[in-house]
């Protein structure tokens, strides 16, 4: 703890140099490694608050471990995070959850048995304080405090027009609707980072659509700060404040949509044809 | 009771040897397991199943050699029942599922091996020799050394069968996911019975060392109980993990049955069997050789 | 209805089919006979029903409860089959009046009849039988056990169990020296026992309470490891063919004590061949003869023999179990007798009372000898001032924690 | 009358939330309580209540405790018949020891013992997953027979290692075991006490600690990113699911059987009670009952039927009968649903529900 | 684009015939759909999030079985004979492998020994089967980086290729291709259209694909089907619908100004369906 103390100190000197909004997240010289694959090779960026920060890539140069290194569902042998004032050598999944990062996956990773408005409470357990026994009972405080949640979580239905797979198995779910959902548990947390991996994968323009303008909603109405992976050049271009790309492992760009677009070594790399 | 060298490695002689008897159960199941992701519960069953039937057509005054071949004749067919009758239906079903059809086909096979040649207690005399024999100071079983020999032969044979053909491959395809197994062309029925028929003329061997033993009779289903340990200790995926498991669990649990069981006054050698497979798990959770479980999101 | 119910519990499938079978096969053979030779007991005719236990506790209970109505009068008398179960029934079969006639298993301590007066432990208890063979041993021993050591392998469980404070309580007694080696259920791998007995301890005898696989593991693991089969003496219920013949050639030799005859050369053998099976009746062909074959027909003799006492006191009709029970504690069973239930060479004479359920039974010692069981020695009488003790003191205790206060057996 | 829930409609989300929200189901409970209270103390004989609806009782509480560890928080255990054991063997301790504890004092204390049991043995799920785990929980319940088994402590010293349950009474002079007991108030207190523990079981698998069990049975990953501790979660899982298993334990000991020894908790134990909610659903509190009731009904069924409609067969024939009729319908059940009978039940509901319309 | 191929079912190389799809014996899913894939075209099947698209190929292909569906009624043909009841593994060696949604790569095997899965059911000897290996490599070089790693342990976009390459492996006639485009890189999709094109040009093999990326599928398919609501509402040649004014606006986000913007859709909208 004591550790922690004497870094809170010096992180205000790195908040205010940060000009276009603060930066809530950084990473400095992550190195990551899977025997002989060298998934992230000293990448450092940050992530502003408030702002839709897209990271785009050719597959397999280190998007989605990049989005598990935020949350710790990776330990970079390298490098370290800063994030809420403390530098980490890495993200604890307990710790990320707690303070405000939520995310979702590439391959839906949703709790398969269960429904579409438990998924979403799942979301909320954080926020539920009431002990075992209570619950037990299901009665008095623990009742109320369900019931709040269950308006919470309502809300979040409502706003992702879900209301008819309320208690469909989330197994059965199309995949889009799958993802929609996923996109609502990690709403629940009322998280302050969201990470999307691939939120619009597989979905039809309309659906992306509906998908951007979620997403889009949330950032503006919430205050959220996102990461988002995606393919769709259209949606990244339309919808991000600032793009990072990555390159089997390294970092070869980073800028706002337009200065990545005519970046040669982007072209080259990931792009192909311009769009 | 004063400990002495000769003493101490006649024990872990005969432990060894012991292991190598329970990885003839274990073997069964790993096949099963490595090539179609079913834990078969029924391996246990198969093997009385399997013995029961060689000693019924014995008993019918059938010559042992052709015995045998009929007896393993039984076990395809049951090999091909099994996956006509549960298998099929239960294509890309989640494990715990197919699990618990295994059980299933225990109990069928269990009721139907009784009430084909009845519970009592028969004599399976291959002539096996058992004999105290001696090295040196040191006294080794020649039912052991048999037995060990056997299951050394299996093991290579098995081995070899599966890194060394086509069907190897597709075995460990149907393991990982059904439905794209089938989705590639792989004939899961096929498969499914070669798989079974294997384990099953394996359960024959199994139950013909076990029977000599034992006597063929009920409780030679309760010898899958032995083969557990072996199994998580050597991976459920290796087959060479279900022999080093095997060694490891008989070892080990005759030593600690012989120098550690006087101070927990006896018996203590099934429950450390399953302790020492669960400490192993706590540092390689797949087992010692088994395939490492993949966890990605 | 002018029948007489007995209920059986039986195992003929499962871990112990090999035992149960016989056992069961002996039961409704002699009942069988009763019918056809006798028209029934004093002409009330025999009938019974079998429950399958499995050798289960709950199977068991339940078949008690499916079983203790029927007939006109109820059951006659529970055989349960099985030490666990035994004691599950001890309690209802007492508040239900149901006499539990466990022979040669269960409560050594229910031989104490004013604790325990619905069971009974005739003609021997595992306490008995502990102490019949360690006699049967010093005689061997040319009588003095002084400094030798004998070695008891037991299946890990109540079962199991019963013998080691009477073979303690000998030890003290005798100066022998006892090993304890456990063996846990079902026994199917011995190997670090008898390395242990065979080749560290090597002891002077080996005592054996084993059950079922266990059995036959043992003597093929003892007989692996060099260890000499006349060395080593088995319990009753490690005993039969079942146990022997699995381990084939390496069982010869092998002792055993019983409290039954062996063969098929007594009268009620040739009862049974010539009035049941030649009529095509009765189940015991494959298993006649056999040690648990003829201890069926010995446990349904006695019985039979109960309800024939009791009906000399109620008169010739169905009887409920509650006369039955005075029926038991009332059984005298003489040599005359046992002649002419032609059961001669299969049992040793009884005598019941209020407080002595055991009825003073005696023990005899068997050898296999490659293809069948032979007496090898005399009828042995067990101590049984020693044991009455014990049984005493035991018995006393579960009163005290059932709190139950002892019938007056003197006024009886 | 139609079963529907159109016309039913809920103003309230803890309407909403309710157990049973269509009214069809509410008024169907209450018939079978009502049955259960009243019809059936009239009309059960000893045999009945005794032999199969007491341990109808006993074993649903044992089904819903591992359903919740295997069905709900998705660790696949073996060690059922182990951490029964302790139920027993605790509440024999317990009621020998002070014998003035009230006995359902002493049921919940010996859930206790056998829950802080289960945290222990729990340990390892941390690490071991799936078939692994399983045959890890197998340790646990070989040690613990053996050491009940082994150690007379645990047993006053009875030279046989049996325990049998002193008499002891409810209140007044209903016993609930000894020999004063009448079948008819153990059925009862079992009854009530069952019903009250499965509606603590189905309200904690409602509750957020509920959630966290079935989050972490189907992507322990996603749970543990999404802020659930596994350690917490399976722990809790193993304590509640041990305590539950560990009062069915007692009650075996002292209101079924009055009397037991360790082995009577064997690993057949555990097959049994897994059956029961594989067959029963998992992941289903109703399951947990219908899967016990199958499994206590099926086998006397099986004995009885033949005798009823005046057919002979041969014990043994029935036995062996009985095992490839019980594998023969697990393996049934299975492919009609995988997903047990309390599946069927709720897809028999849905159809009912769009009825008479086939889809 | 190219002429369209014959348009006449009767003649056409997979004929898909009013078929009515049940999962679980309750949920009606698709209620008669009937579609046909000439020899040598490559036809698009397009249609929102649980149309039934993917249900639609499970019941060409067979797989549904396994996950408890049903064809409950209509036909399916291919060269003119009924294959409806076969098993997925005739139907590979008869030509038609689907390359199945969401992947399913063999977690444990590794890359390259998945591709070989795809050769299981050949019988044109090893060194066909290496070639083409080799063949698959050349599209995907990526792979032949990765082919000795664990599938389980690859990208999602190494997986997708690998998927499609272990289909290709067995030489079909037809693949049923579904979601290809999904979760790769712009520039691989257009590089796995141009595999399709490249192989339906070369080696004759038709496609039917379910896409939910409407514009690369149309610029590449001959024909295309709407599927929603587990009916086809509308067919036609690509080019045709290409040029549909509804299409243009719910599925290629075309509208008369040209392609809008994702931001501006912001505003609540209610969709409009075509109801069949
Ligand atoms: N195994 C199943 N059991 C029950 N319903 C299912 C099952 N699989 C799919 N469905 C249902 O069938 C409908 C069609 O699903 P399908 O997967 O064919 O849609 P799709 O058009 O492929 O959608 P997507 O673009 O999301 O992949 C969906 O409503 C879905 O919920
Ligand atoms: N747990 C792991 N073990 C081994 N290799 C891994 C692991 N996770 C990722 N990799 C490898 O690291 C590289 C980067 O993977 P990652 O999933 O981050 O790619 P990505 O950028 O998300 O690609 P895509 O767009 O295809 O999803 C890949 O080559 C992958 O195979
Ligand atoms: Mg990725
Ligand atoms: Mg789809």
């Amino acid at each position: 703890m004591a550790e922690a103390d004497s870094m809170n100190a010096a992180a205000p000197a790195a908040l205010s140099d940060a000009q276009a909004g603060q930066t809530v997240l950084r990473l400095n010289d992550i190195e990551l490694g899977f025997g002989g694959v060298k998934a992230i090779n000293k990448v450092s960026f940050e992530v502003r608050k408030g702002e839709i920060l897209a990271i785009i890539g050719p597959n397999g140069a280190g998007k989605s471990s990049m989005l598990n290194v935020i949350n710790g569902f990776y330990k970079p042998q390298k490098g370290s995070i800063e994030f809420r004032g403390e530098t980490r050598r890495a993200m604890d999944p307990n710790h990320a959850a707690k303070h405000g990062i939520a995310r979702t996956f590439q391959n839906i990773a949703l709790f398969k048995g269960m429904s579409t408005l438990d998924n979403l409470m799942t979301g909320r357990l954080l926020k539920m304080k009431r002990n075992i026994f209570w619950q037990a009972l299901y009665w008095g405080p623990a009742q109320k405090e369900e019931l709040e949640h269950r308006e919470a979580v309502e809300k979040i239905i409502d706003f992702l027009e879900i209301q008819a797979i309320r208690r469909t198995p989330v197994g059965k779910l199309p995949y889009g609707l799958q993802k929609r959902v996923e996109l609502g548990r990690a709403l629940a947390m009322e998280p302050d980072i969201l990470l999307l991996d691939e939120p619009m994968a597989g979905m039809n323009v309309e659906e992306k659509e509906d998908m951007c303008r979620f997403v889009l909603e949330v950032n503006q109405e919430f205050g959220t700060t996102i990461v988002l992976i995606e393919h769709d050049m259209g949606v990244v271009m339309d919808i991000s404040d600032r793009v990072v790309v990555l390159d089997y492992g390294v970092k070869i760009a980073d800028g706002t949509p337009d200065q990545v677009r005519a970046n040669q070594r982007v072209i080259d790399a990931y792009l192909g044809v311009s769009h | 009771m004063f400990f002495s060298w000769p003493f101490f490695f006649e024990v872990l002689i005969g432990g060894l040897l012991a292991g190598v008897m329970y990885s003839l159960v274990a073997l069964g199941f790993v096949l099963i397991f490595k090539a179609s992701g079913v834990f078969n519960f029924a391996q246990g069953g198969m093997v009385l199943f399997a013995a029961l039937t060689l000693v019924g057509l014995i008993e019918l005054g059938v010559p042992a050699a052709l015995a045998i071949l009929l007896a393993m004749a039984a076990m395809v067919v049951l090999a091909y029942v099994v996956e006509k009758a549960v298998l099929r239906p239960l294509v890309n079903q989640p494990p715990i599922i197919l699990f618990m059809a295994t059980i299933g086909i225990t109990f069928f096979i269990d009721g139907f091996g009784q009430t084909l040649w009845g519970s009592d207690v028969h004599t399976l005399d291959l002539g096996i020799p058992n004999t105290p024999l001696f090295f040196g100071d040191i006294l080794v079983n020649s039912f052991d050394l048999v037995a060990a020999a056997v299951a050394g032969i299996l093991v290579t044979v098995l081995a070899i069968f599966f890194q060394k053909t086509r069907i190897g491959r597709a075995l460990r395809a149907v393991a990982d996911d059904h439905q794209a197994a089938m989705s590639v062309g792989i004939p899961l029925r096929v498969i499914w019975v070669i798989v079974w028929s294997v384990a099953g003329l394996v359960a024959l061997v199994a139950g013909i060392m076990w029977g000599s033993k034992l006597g063929v009779q009920f409780s030679l289903a309760l010898i899958a109980l032995k083969a557990l340990p072996v199994l998580i200790l050597g991976g459920f995926t290796s087959i060479p993990g279900a022999i080093i498991g095997g060694l490891m669990i008989g070892a080990g649990e005759k030593l600690a049955e012989v120098f550690i069981g006087p101070f927990l006054a006896g018996a203590i050698e099934d429950w450390f069997a399953y302790m020492l497979a669960m400490v192993v798990l706590l540092f390689r959770p797949q087992g010692l050789f088994g395939e490492k479980i993949i966890e990605r999101v | 209805q002018n029948e007489q119910f007995m209920p059986l519990l039986v195992y003929r499938t499962g871990p112990y089919a090999p035992s149960g079978i016989p056992l069961a096969n002996g039961f409704v053979d002699y009942f069988e006979l009763l019918n056809a030779r006798d028209g029934g007991i004093n002409g009330v005719k025999i009938t019974w029903e079998e429950c399958e236990t499995n050798y289960n506790n709950d199977r068991g209970v339940e078949c008690y409860e499916r079983l203790k109505k029927q007939g006109p009068t109820g059951a006659t008398a529970f055989n349960p089959y099985a030490t666990g179960i035994t004691y599950a029934l001890i309690e209802r079969a007492t508040a239900d009046k149901i006499p539990v006639f466990s022979m040669g298993y269960g409560r050594a301590d229910a031989t104490i009849g004013s604790v325990f007066p619905y069971v009974f432990t005739a003609p021997a208890t595992y306490w008995a039988g502990a102490d019949a063979i360690v006699q049967h041993i010093q005689k061997q021993e040319k009588g003095s056990l002084k400094g030798k050591k004998i070695a008891l392998v037991y299946h890990d469980s109540a079962y199991g169990k019963e013998p080691i404070a009477t073979l303690e309580a000998l030890a003290k007694q005798e100066g022998y020296q006892l090993n304890l080696f456990p063996v846990a259920h079902p026994g199917l791998e011995q190997k670090a026992t008898w390395l242990q007995i065979g080749r560290q301890l090597r002891p002077d005898w080996v005592i054996m309470w084993g059950w079922g696989v266990m059995n036959s593991t043992a003597i093929k693991e003892a007989s692996a490891v060099g260890f000499p089969m006349n060395k080593f003496v088995g319990i009753w219920w490690s005993g039969s063919e079942a146990d022997v013949r699995p381990a084939g050639a390496a069982a010869k030799g092998y002792m055993s004590a019983s409290f039954t005859g062996v063969g098929a050369g007594a009268k009620v053998h040739s009862d049974i061949r010539d009035m049941v099976f030649a009529k095509g009746k009765g189940m015991g062909k494959d298993t006649f003869g056999e040690a648990l074959y003829n201890r069926g027909i010995v446990n349904a003799a006695i019985m039979i023999e109960a309800v024939r006492t009791a009906q000399g006191k109620f008169g010739n009709k169905p009887l409920t179990g509650e006369q039955v029970q005075w029926g038991f504690e009332n059984l005298n069973l003489t040599q005359e007798v046992i002649d002419k239930l032609g059961l001669t060479g299969l049992m040793s004479p009884i005598k019941l009372s209020c407080n002595d359920h055991e009825g003073g039974g005696s023990i005899v010692i068997q050898q296999w000898d490659g293809k069948q069981w032979n007496f090898i020695s005399d009828f042995i009488k067990p101590r049984r001032e020693m044991l009455t003790k014990m049984y005493e003191a035991s018995a006393m205790q579960y009163a005290k924690e059932k709190g139950i206060t002892p019938r007056d057996c003197s006024k009886m | 009358m139609i079963y529907r829930e159109a016309g039913q409609f809920k103003t309230s989300y803890a309407a909403d939330q309710a157990i049973f929200p269509i009214r069809l189901d509410r008024i169907g409970i209450a018939v079978c309580l009502a049955i259960a209270y009243l019809a059936v103390p009239a009309v059960a004989n000893d045999y009945w209540l005794l032999s199969i609806l007491v341990p109808f009782l006993v074993f649903s509480l044992a089904a819903i405790g591992l359903n919740i560890l295997t069905g709900y928080a998705g660790q696949l255990s073996l060690g059922t018949g182990g951490f029964m054991a302790c139920g027993a063997f605790a509440a024999y301790k317990l009621a020998t020891s002070f014998p003035d504890l009230h006995i359902i004092i002493v049921f919940l204390l010996s859930g206790g013992v056998a829950a802080a049991v289960g945290v222990l043995f729990g340990l390892p799920s941390l690490r071991i997953k799936g078939f692994y785990l399983a045959v890890a929980t197998l340790a646990a319940q070989f040690f613990l027979i053996w050491m009940f088994n082994k150690f007379g402590w645990f047993n006053n010293y009875s030279p046989s290692g049996v325990i049998s349950a002193p008499p002891m009474h409810l209140y007044g002079d209903v016993y609930l075991t000894g020999p004063q007991s009448a079948p008819v108030n153990k059925y009862l207190f079992l009854l009530t006490f069952v019903a009250l523990m499965a509606l603590l079981a189905k309200n904690l698998t409602r509750c957020k600690i509920g959630r966290s069990w079935m989050a972490i049975r189907d992507m322990d990953i996603a749970a543990e990113i999404i802020g659930i501790k596994p350690l917490v979660a399976k722990l809790s899982a193993f304590a509640v699911s041990s305590f539950f298993i560990g009062v069915a334990g007692a009650m075996w000991a002292f209101v079924y059987t009055g009397s037991v020894e360790a082995l009577a908790f064997d690993i057949n134990r555990s097959f049994q009670v897994l059956f029961m909610i594989i067959i029963g659903g998992l992941g289903s509190i109703l399951g947990s009952f219908l899967g016990a009731g199958f499994i206590v009904l099926l086998p006397i069924f099986l004995n009885n039927v033949p005798g009823l409609i005046g057919w002979h067969i041969p014990v043994d024939m029935i036995a062996h009968l009985e095992f490839m009729i019980f594998g023969a319908l697990i393996i049934f059940f299975l492919i009609v649903e995988p997903h047990g009978l309390a599946r069927l039940w709720t897809l028999a509901k849905e159809k009912l529900r769009l009825w008479p319309f086939p889809y | 684009m190219k002429p369209a191929a014959s348009t006449d079912a009767a003649n056409a190389l997979l004929v898909v015939n009013n078929i009515e799809v049940i999962y679980d014996h309750v949920i009606l899913v698709l209620k008669g759909v009937s579609l046909h894939v000439p020899a040598g075209g490559i036809v698009a099947l397009l249609g929102a999030n649980g149309a039934g698209k993917s249900t639609t190929l499970k019941a060409i292909s067979n797989l549904l079985r396994s996950e408890r569906g049903e064809v409950t009624k209509g036909s399916v043909n291919f060269e003119g004979q009924r294959i409806d009841g076969k098993t997925p593994d005739e139907l590979v060696q008869q030509g038609v492998i689907q390359v199945m949604e969401g992947r399913h790569c063999f977690e444990h095997l590794t890359v390259e020994e998945n591709l070989l899965t795809g050769a299981y059911t050949r019988k044109d000897g090893r060194q066909a089967i290496a070639d083409d290996l080799e063949l698959i490599y050349t599209y995907f070089p990526r792979l032949r980086e990765r082919r000795t790693s664990q599938a389980g342990y690859t990208s999602g976009g190494e997986q997708q290729m690998c998927a499609i390459g272990r289909a290709m492996m067995s030489r079909p006639k037809i693949i049923l291709l579904d979601e290809p485009s999904m979760g790769l890189a712009p520039q691989l999709v257009e590089q796995i259209f141009e595999i399709v094109k490249l192989l339906n040009e070369k080696e004759g093999v038709s496609f039917l694909l379910a896409e939910q990326n409407t514009n690369v599928a149309l610029r590449y398919a001959n024909y295309g089907y709407i599927l929603e609501n587990g009916r086809v509402v509308m067919d036609g040649e690509a080019d045709a619908l290409r040029n549909n004014e509804d299409v243009k606006e719910f599925y290629l986000g075309l509208s008369a100004t040209g392609r809008k913007s994702y931001r501006d859709v912001k505003q609540y909208r209610r969709r409009k369906r075509w109801l069949g």
